[in-house]
């Protein structure tokens, strides 16, 4: 699964992508979250506040309850300020 | 005709209007986006703005197809700027061409109230005090919430 | 700041933008009126623009002067064209520089319908029927009307 | 008393200004334009419809009703169609 991450999200984290290997048991964006913020302190402090993060699959937002399957192109991102 | 670009060099509206234009149409609104020097009464040095490529564009023409399937829209026009820009610098365009004057102030006023909520683009601010990532608006996604609810 | 001309010359839409820039602004909303081909089926070879001239000017004005106590607005920018002008000509240019969208484009949209019922300008229409003098709309006198009930 | 015409009002009266003086019974806009238009067969025209002409006093828009005086710049026109 390779993921992206912007803004915010990527300066805790360290890096913009990173391609993962989830176990069985993550089957939405909140687990897949779940799960990501225990690789490393930077994860833990981008995913601190999961409201305060948006995600996309396959370059759509969605919301945290939405599945996750390997071949997605998944995003973790702040709320968007563009314009 | 809807035609977008996420870019970095700068852009000049006069030929950006000329695009737009075709026979069929009589009024061309358009928005500039530009930096400001004072964001919340602190003084702005530069904004650095980011996007998610590929992404960015999708959601953008989306925003453009929903303003001319509900207006008498003709072409749209949309530029984002990214990369470093400082005060007094154009960000955004968006120009909406149609037949009538309404649909095209309508259109290009949508356009812009979506993009604040629906684009996926980054600011971060650089003061003295620092660099730090700009927060959602409130009165912005208020104003999607207008379109939403029928209000105009 | 308003700034306001009535002349047979075009314009360019980049340098009038400009003309509107200050530190204190993040958004312009500007309105291009363009002749139209074809204007209720009849297919137009020209139009021609005539205005009361000192009554049109302080006219204008006045509706600068009302967008701008009614919303934040930095500056505006009126341009209208006057005597013959052809199809995809421009015919009216109005800009609003505000620090916020909103005003922009309420200010723009608000000139631009006020000018069409309280502005002292004529249009005659030159077809291959002759030529003869426009109808005023009763769509652009119920858009003002539209502003002076509240309804935005 | 100047008096200016536009667009098909000042087409049927056949030119775009003239200075007239109007008897004392002329008090108002609507008196004034009845008045004019006994001056001629393209002010009668002109005049035919008040319904469809507007009027300025002093680069004002009045209404029919509103006093004219001597000193005056009055206009007469159609229901404006710019922009």
């Amino acid at each position: 699964m390779r993921i992206y991450y912007f803004a915010w999200v990527r300066d805790h984290i360290g890096y913009s992508q990173e391609d993962i290997h989830c176990p069985e048991t993550v089957k939405t964006i909140s687990q897949l979250a779940a799960f990501l913020s225990q690789q490393s302190a930077g994860h833990a402090k981008a995913f601190d506040d999961l409201n305060a993060v948006r995600a996309a699959i396959n370059q759509e937002f969605v919301n945290s309850d939405k599945s996750v399957k390997d071949t997605d192109e998944i995003a973790f991102f702040p709320p968007v300020t563009g314009g | 005709m809807i035609k977008i670009n996420i870019q970095p060099e700068d852009f000049d509206v006069t030929s950006e209007i000329k695009s737009l234009r075709c026979r069929a149409i009589g009024a061309i609104a358009t928005f500039s986006g530009i930096v400001r020097e004072n964001s919340d009464s602190k003084s702005l040095i530069s904004l650095t703005l980011e996007h998610y490529p590929g992404m960015s564009e999708k959601a953008l023409d989306k925003i453009a197809r929903q303003a001319m399937q509900e207006w008498p829209i003709e072409s749209v026009r949309i530029i984002h700027r990214i990369g470093r820009l400082t005060p007094e610098d154009n960000i955004v365009f968006v120009g909406c061409a149609s037949a009538h004057r309404h649909a095209a102030f309508d259109g290009c006023r949508f356009i812009m109230d979506f993009l604040k909520t629906d684009a996926p683009f980054w600011k971060a601010e650089e003061t003295k005090q620092g660099t730090a990532w700009v927060s959602q608006r409130e009165t912005d996604t208020s104003a999607k919430q207008g379109w939403l609810s029928g209000k105009k």
